[in-house]
């Protein structure tokens, strides 16, 4: 006998033998919780403190008894910013820890990837991030923005407040920033914005020269018209874009900034002092001055015993998923998948900006929006907010092919893409 | 000289005429002639830096020259060929440091050497006939490595490494064979042995030796060519040569 | 015939890993299938599709094997052979999805409405078609590596030179791939797929096929590796890594021995990918990443290299471990993961499987111990 | 005489007219102050005029710092205050005079909110107030932004201005001011053609913008001449959009040799696949992190020197890091190459997560120190200072280690000991320090890098990644082990790049970079600046 075969053999058998029991010894006097982010990678920086605030808001839900009797017990894993390793994960978290819920995900291929495994093993996912929108899965719950609750509202406030005439559309060439640019030109034209009128401009992941579209930005803001940028730009990328906009002296009094994807985290990272008053379209601030969100910053600040931690807008979204999954599971008396879904549409619970949040038919969720301008201390100044709430819309009106989809997960139409023109649900389960 | 030269071309085996290159300003060779005939057994010999391994790189295809012409049998364009093509066409080289293939056994080694096709498919496909396998056996005992055909290269000692390489360029059946040093390092039995071999080897072809150690090209008692500074400084016998004041003071002197 | 004894002994340790791995080809799917969920043999799904995810894991270790253990020629662009064959199997599985996508197009998938595209590209034709999507998985890494190759091994560009322009080749597909002009969904890739061949690909039985078509392929090429490597043609692999100018002066053309192996690599390479893209259900440009061909070459070098069996086990052991330290340890994983492959230069050169059979050939002939040493010879020594 | 004469009586008027209506409505004053606390977000436009309009030099200060965020009201009474800390709680200063008046907790106040349109309105009321102030700088200022958004009822405090101006840079700026405030004015169509004529020559985007917007409104006498005077200026810009080219390519491409420096030493001289450069410049980068982070807590006045003091730091910290890496691998793996790749790629996972567990995984803060911030204009040029010092500090960190390598006796070892290791070693060199010492000195000049790179990217433990490729492409370019090489090889690499961006795209360019690097590789296999002859073949 050889020992090499001997070898793989045996090693075969252990990750067998290991990786089995794990799931066979699941205890059963807790319910499990999945966290699925990244903690190495590139997408670390964004994704690790999304784990963290899971963790928190896990651990405050124990002290206060945990769910029907049971305590939360976190599961983390680290998909490690790779693709296909979301997948795995996911699939490891529900079929081998079996956990009720995974609260994860950032990027929009992270997410695709793992919607497969939700739908296979009929599981549930809370998804934090804004992103294109485009999609409604029936295992998916999106507690993030739809671009109608951050891009649309940003631009129309830009076109009141500061008399925009004319747009650049920058953003990292990926799905999120073509649609929501598609969106917001298709948007721009129908409000009677001249197509030579807006520029738009892609590049890179990670892009760090910013020197040309920089100087592009300021020949294209020398036409006469007052012009503005709609940034879609990458988390990544931000720093150096706006360091360079900061040094060619771009000031938001000339051409304002406005982003959908800088959030209090990104500004962590830079000096503020020369962009105050660029714009940042969010759901929550960390600056919100209300009861429930000063609490909330406190709680994060001693969980994670750092005083310059900030707060941003996915850990909103995980705040207001994970009190609607708490809601809907007790409504349930269950965490069995079936009756939680079922249980989630129509649960409403309070979110951070000082009101409530509902989950909608179509798996998206009601939020205000807040136009913010940053401020010399790297937080973001609420300059406008919508009146009420924006239902968030999958299926964008403004894109020819989806204007006539729908999404309703309740019985009977229990449909994702639902074809309001043909009265037909569009591909059972996507 | 010249004119000389060339009317030697077409029965000439290898003709060089007015070669010279340089590296980086440097003449490594300048302006080189000389003519080997078919069957003959040649010593060069020369100092550091005459041009002796460069002069070798231009036969064998590794180096162009900047100028001047290398025919071999007449007629073949020696500049316009690649080392794959120009071993081909039947001129083994030989390294200065032994160079086989030291994960191989001996056995491989001289099979890799076979004249054989040599393309990819051929090679693929390639089984050891009869014929092949009696042409290494006698290749081994010319080389006097018929024991040792199993163990890899690696283990030889020095001069056996020589002997194989020397053993690998017979199995390659050329026409001339370009051995550079080939007793650097032996000890003074195996040096003779070398003579005795290298004298057997020229019998069916042409040789060109290019060495330092005096009493070894004695022994080969052949026609002699001195090279200093890229081009030939004299040519003879070994005592013609050695007598030349020239070569003395550029040589030998030191 | 003349055969030396540690070829013997290799050739048994191969017939012992083909055998192994026909065996789990069979054995796998049936434990899977045939027994009952709470069984203390049956093989979860999870574990199915993992394996088979490390079995394709390790045909693309393989293929970087023949080129970089047996020819020398370090590849840090195999990752892209190996995304390719996943990009041709991915546009065939994408074309399967029909009217089902979101938006219910029968001919573009949804990345295409999405972006307002009108009509399906020219090169997305004809993968509606198994057989063709098949050729495409072998001709376009194949074609790739042929045309970059000619150039490269034409031009002698060695060593690290060679290397940073493989590096080069990946890092440009990748910000090519990115791009969502290109056609092929940009960032996100192709994914959602529904059925390969007719069966719905996340059918339990389904998957279990795909491991056994992984393990099958997988038992294949080994054989075939084993037969090129060993063949006369295997032989000059060899010389041209130990001496290439050595090899160029016998009479052998280097650059055409360097050109097939490097294209037969890059269609197995292209093979794995396809087999990787059903199995873990999506393909994007990540694939491309630089730092994944560098993760290929540690697999191969922890395995063993210039060993065939090597860069199977390599790619196993590290692959399982990560998978299992990412949810064990998944803050410290990389310290883990990054001093394995300080532990392995350092003190495992040859890899675990060169280092075992050193051992074993030392033991076992101790009179030819020397020989073993050299079974795995640094490939590095002449260049 | 006769303008000595016009000045001082302007002086005198205007000197009257403060001091009049100072008396008047040192009341009123106050209380439009008082008015901005309680003034909702759409009212502040109009009480900032009222203030403006009043002319009292005294209101600056008010306005600065209303438009700096710093203008605070007391949610009790709605008074205004200008603020000091101190510990805990605020101090409170009258707005006007500046005088103390008391403290209150930081709960009590409540800064006076604005937006970017109130900002607007700060910036042409306080260059109103301060077109006349003595300070020439501020002077500048007050004209840049009446050049930038003109408001036709300032014309006549510019023209009084520009009467009196003597500083020549100023003067200009004033004079483009008056031009573009002119073609919005109700001026006579002759004074236009002059305004229009002084646009044209003084060029540049800004006139462009203004003239392109003058075109659509003018009349129609006017419209050949801003037309003639639009092609003007464009065809200077296209001269100067090439020059802009050549410096962007010029910055990038120093980006990359910084990037690609310290590799030069440690793959390009030691011939080690070092795919741990990266990490060494996201250390340095960290150590200027934690130097400003010191002196923003206990130095603050310290701030412009950060740099300054990271780098010495820096180049300790990766260089000890460095000899350590050597001491305790790399030494192992002399002659092997393609096995250095394996373990240094092991060391960067390790480095990266270690930096990942100490300082979290999100971006970190590094200021620009002033003398970094902001641009100036050469001709037609924008030029940020802190590319610009890049591109000397990339240039000085090559002399300096091209001057160590050839004219030390460090450098001559370490020459002598890559060549060849035996000969250097039976000479007396001490091979073994001298390996350990060049890797650390390739490691701390990558350190060096990261301290110049946290200028102008994250700095987050994913920072040396993005660069490892690049340096790689750059010193294989070049020719490795030759710097001069390395040096030409970032350069043209960088003005590459950036020529075809702007046709090509960003991402695109990148790939035919790329693809022009393979096929130059083909073309020369052992890049710009190989070296030749047998040595290399050994």
């Amino acid at each position: 006998m050889n020992i090499r075969a001997r070898i793989t053999g045996a090693f075969l058998a252990t990750v067998l033998s290991t990786t089995a029991f794990n799931g066979a010894f699941a205890a059963d006097d807790t319910i499990k919780v999945g966290i699925l982010h990244s903690l190495s990678g590139t997408m670390a920086i964004s994704e690790t403190t999304l784990k963290d605030a899971m963790l928190m808001l896990i651990d405050e839900q124990n002290k206060k008894g945990g769910l029907l009797g049971k305590k939360l017990e976190a599961v983390v894993v680290d998909p490690a910013s790779d693709w296909p390793l979301f997948a795995e994960k996911a699939r490891e978290l529900v079929s081998v820890d079996k956990v009720s819920a995974v609260f994860g995900c950032w990027t929009s291929v992270s997410r695709k990837s793992v919607l497969p495994v939700f739908e296979e093993l009929n599981s549930i996912l809370f998804y934090p991030v804004q992103y294109e929108g485009e999609e409604s899965q029936r295992n998916v719950f999106y507690t993030g923005a739809a671009p109608n609750q951050q891009a649309v509202p940003a631009v129309d406030y830009l076109m009141e407040n500061e008399s925009v005439e004319r747009w650049v559309l920058a953003g990292t060439d990926y799905v999120y920033p073509r649609t929501t640019n598609k969106i917001l030109e298709a948007y721009l034209i129908s409000k009677g914005v001249k197509p030579e009128d807006i520029m738009i401009n892609y590049t890179p992941f990670g892009h760090s020269d910013w020197q040309t579209i920089v100087s592009d930005i300021k020949k294209f803001g020398s036409a006469g018209k007052k012009t503005a940028v709609v940034s879609t730009i990458n988390g990544d990328a931000n720093v150096p874009f706006y360091k360079e906009l900061a040094n060619q002296g771009v000031k938001a009094e000339d051409i304002p900034v406005v982003a959908f994807s800088v959030g209090e985290e990104e500004l962590a990272g830079l000096d503020t002092t020369p962009l105050v008053g660029h714009l940042a379209a969010w759901n929550y601030f960390q600056s919100v001055d209300t009861p429930a969100n000063a609490e909330f910053i406190k709680t994060w600040k001693a969980y994670t015993k750092n005083d310059k931690r900030v707060t941003n807008d996915p850990m909103e979204a995980h705040y207001i998923g994970f009190n609607m999954w708490l809601k809907a599971v007790e409504k349930a008396g269950t965490t069995d998948t079936d009756a939680v879904l079922d249980a989630m549409i129509g649960v409403s619970v309070p979110n951070l900006s000082g009101g409530y949040s509902t989950m909608m038919p179509n798996h998206h969720i009601t939020k205000p929006v807040l136009i913010g301008e940053i401020q010399s201390d790297g937080q973001f100044e609420t300059v406008w907010e919508t009146p009420g709430l924006v239902v968030g819309d999958e299926w964008s009106d403004y894109l020819p092919d989806s204007k006539d989809l729908i999404a309703d997960w309740r019985a009977p139409m229990s449909c994702g893409n639902f074809n309001v023109a043909t009265g037909k649900c569009g591909g059972k389960g996507s | 000289m010249n004119q000389t030269i060339s009317q030697t071309k077409p029965k000439s085996l290898l003709y060089l005429d007015g070669v010279s290159v340089s590296f980086d300003g440097f003449k490594a060779l300048n302006s080189l002639s000389f003519v080997i005939e078919p069957g003959e057994l040649r010593a060069i010999i020369g100092p550091n830096g005459a041009g002796k391994t460069t002069m070798m790189d231009i036969i064998t295809g590794k180096t162009r020259p900047d100028e001047g012409q290398v025919f071999f049998k007449g007629d073949i364009d020696l500049t316009q060929r690649d080392e794959a093509e120009i071993a081909n066409l039947g001129i083994g080289r030989k390294f200065q440091k032994p160079t086989v293939f030291e994960s191989h056994t001996i056995w491989d080694n001289l099979e890799l050497a076979l004249n054989r096709r040599r393309g990819v498919f051929p090679t693929l496909f390639y089984r050891l006939t009869a014929d092949d396998r009696a042409r290494i056996e006698e290749i081994l005992s010319t080389v006097r490595l018929s024991a040792r055909r199993d163990d890899l290269a690696a283990n030889l000692s020095h001069g056996q490494k020589q002997w194989l390489e020397i053993g690998m360029l017979l199995a390659q059946e050329p026409e001339l064979l370009l051995v550079d040093e080939p007793v650097a390092g032996m000890t003074d039995a195996e040096t003779a042995e070398t003579a005795v071999l290298l004298k057997e080897i020229a019998r069916t072809r042409s040789v060109v030796v290019v060495e330092h150690d005096m009493g070894f090209i004695r022994e080969l008692g052949v026609k002699v060519t001195c090279l200093a500074e890229g081009s030939v400084l004299a040519e003879g016998s070994i005592d013609f040569v050695s007598s030349d004041a020239k070569v003395i003071e550029n040589y030998l002197g030191r | 015939m003349i055969t030396s004894f540690l070829f013997k002994n290799l050739d048994r340790g191969i017939i012992v890993v083909v055998a192994i791995l026909l065996g789990l080809a069979v054995a796998i799917p049936a434990l899977n299938l045939l027994t009952a969920p709470d069984h203390p043999f049956h093989v979860p799904t999870y574990l199915v599709s993992l394996f088979g995810k490390y079995l394709t894991y390790a045909l693309l270790a393989l293929a970087l094997d023949l080129v970089w253990g047996f020819c020398g020629i370090l590849s840090l662009g195999h990752a892209a052979f190996f995304a390719l064959g996943g990009y041709a199997m991915g546009m065939y599985l994408m074309r399967q999805i029909g009217a089902r996508g979101s938006y219910g197009n029968p001919l573009l998938p949804d990345f295409m409405v999405f972006l307002n595209w009108k009509e399906l590209p020219w090169f997305w034709q004809g993968f509606d078609m198994f057989w063709f999507a098949a050729l495409m998985v072998v001709l376009v890494p194949g074609l790739l590596a042929f045309v970059f190759g000619w150039f490269a091994f034409r031009s002698r560009v060695n060593g690290v030179y060679l290397s940073i322009i493989t590096q080069a080749m990946t890092y440009a597909l990748l910000l090519a791939f990115f791009r969502n002009d290109m056609g092929f969904g940009g960032n996100n890739g192709l994914t959602d797929f529904k059925d390969i061949l007719g069966f719905n690909i996340q059918a339990q039985t389904t998957r279990a096929a795909l491991f056994a078509a992984s393990a099958v392929t997988l038992a294949s090429c080994l054989v075939l590796t084993t037969a090129i490597v060993r063949s006369k043609y295997g032989k000059v692999l060899v010389a041209v890594r130990d001496a290439e100018s050595r090899t160029r002066f016998l009479g052998y053309r280097v650059e055409h021995i360097k050109l097939f192996a490097f294209t037969v690599s890059a269609m197995m390479a292209g093979i794995a990918g396809a087999l990787y893209v059903p199995q873990v259900g999506i393909i994007n440009p990540g694939e491309f990443e630089p730092g994944n061909s560098i993760e290929v070459v540690i697999w191969t070098a922890v395995g063993g290299r210039g060993t065939l069996i090597g860069p199977i086990v390599g790619a196993i052991l590290v692959n399982g471990g990560k998978s299992i330290f990412t949810a064990a340890f998944p803050e410290f994983w990389l310290f883990a993961l990054g001093g394995l492959f300080v532990f392995v230069t350092l003190f495992l050169p040859k890899g675990v499987v060169g280092t075992v059979s050193a051992y074993l050939a030392r033991r076992k002939a101790q009179g030819r111990a020397a020989d073993a040493d050299k079974l795995v010879a640094e490939p590095m020594a002449a260049e | 005489m006769y303008r000595i004469l016009q000045t001082l009586l302007i002086t005198l008027c205007l000197l009257v007219s403060v001091h009049v209506t100072g008396l008047r409505a040192a009341d009123d004053l106050a209380a439009l102050v008082a008015t901005l606390g309680t003034a909702k977000l759409s009212e502040l436009d109009d009480r900032i005029d009222a203030l403006a309009r009043s002319g009292d030099a005294r209101v600056i200060p008010v306005l600065e710092a209303l438009g700096e965020g710093n203008l605070y009201t007391r949610k009790a009474d709605g008074s205004v205050f200008l603020t000091t800390e101190k510990g805990a709680s605020l101090v409170l200063l009258d707005p006007l005079s500046g005088a103390e008046i008391g403290e209150a907790a930081k709960g009590d106040i409540q800064k006076i909110k604005v937006n970017n349109s109130v900002r607007r309105a700060v910036r042409s009321a306080l260059s109103g107030l301060t077109l006349f102030s003595t300070d020439t700088s501020a002077r500048l200022k007050a004209a840049q932004s009446m050049r930038q958004t003109p408001n036709a009822d300032a014309l006549e405090a510019i023209e009084t201005a520009l009467a009196a101006e003597k500083d020549a840079t100023v003067r200009k700026t004033l004079d483009e001011a008056r031009a573009v405030t002119l073609l919005i004015s109700d001026r006579s169509d002759d004074d236009k053609r002059a305004a229009i004529k002084t646009l044209a020559e003084s060029g540049g985007r800004e006139a462009l913008g203004v003239l392109t917007s003058a075109l659509s409104s003018a009349d129609a006498s006017l419209k050949p001449d801003i037309e003639a005077a639009l092609q003007q200026i464009e065809q200077a810009q296209v001269f100067w959009n090439a020059g802009q080219n050549v410096w962007y390519g010029l910055s990038l491409g120093s980006v990359l040799l910084l990037a690609a420096i310290g590799l030069a030493i440690t793959f390009g001289v030691m011939g080690i696949i070092n795919m741990a450069h990266g990490e060494m410049v996201m250390l340095g980068a960290y150590t200027t992190f934690i130097v400003q982070d010191v002196i923003r807590t206990s130095y603050p006045v310290l701030f412009d020197w950060s740099l300054a003091i990271a780098l010495p730091l820096a180049f300790l910290v990766t260089g000890i890091i460095g000899l350590a890496i050597e001491r305790s691998v790399i030494r192992f793996l002399y002659g092997r190459p393609l096995e250095t790749l394996l373990a240094t790629w092991g060391i960067s996972l390790i480095l990266q997560q270690s930096v990942r567990s100490i300082f979290g995984p999100t971006n970190r803060e590094v200021g620009n120190p002033s003398w970094m911030a902001g641009a100036f204009e050469l001709g037609g040029l924008t030029i940020t200072w802190n590319r610009m010092w890049i591109i000397v500090f990339a240039l000085a960190v090559f002399a300096a280690l091209l001057f160590l390598l050839k004219r030390t006796s460090m450098g001559l070892k370490m020459r002598a000991v890559t060549q060849n290791r035996r000969m250097a070693s039976s000479m007396g060199i001490r091979t073994p320090l001298v390996d350990a010492l060049t890797f650390a000195l390739g490691s701390g000049i990558a350190g060096m890098a990261g301290v110049a790179l946290s200028q102008i990217d994250n700095v987050s433990p994913n920072l040396g990644q993005g660069y490892i490729i690049d340096s790689f492409m750059v010193v294989v370019f070049g020719g490795v082990g030759n710097l001069w090489g390395t040096l030409v090889g970032a350069f043209s690499l960088g003005i590459l790049n950036k020529f075809l961006e702007p046709y090509a795209g960003a991402v695109l360019g990148k790939i035919l970079v790329l693809v022009l690097i393979i096929l130059f590789i083909q073309k020369k296999p052992r890049g710009l600046f190989a070296l030749k002859g047998r040595a290399v073949e050994a």
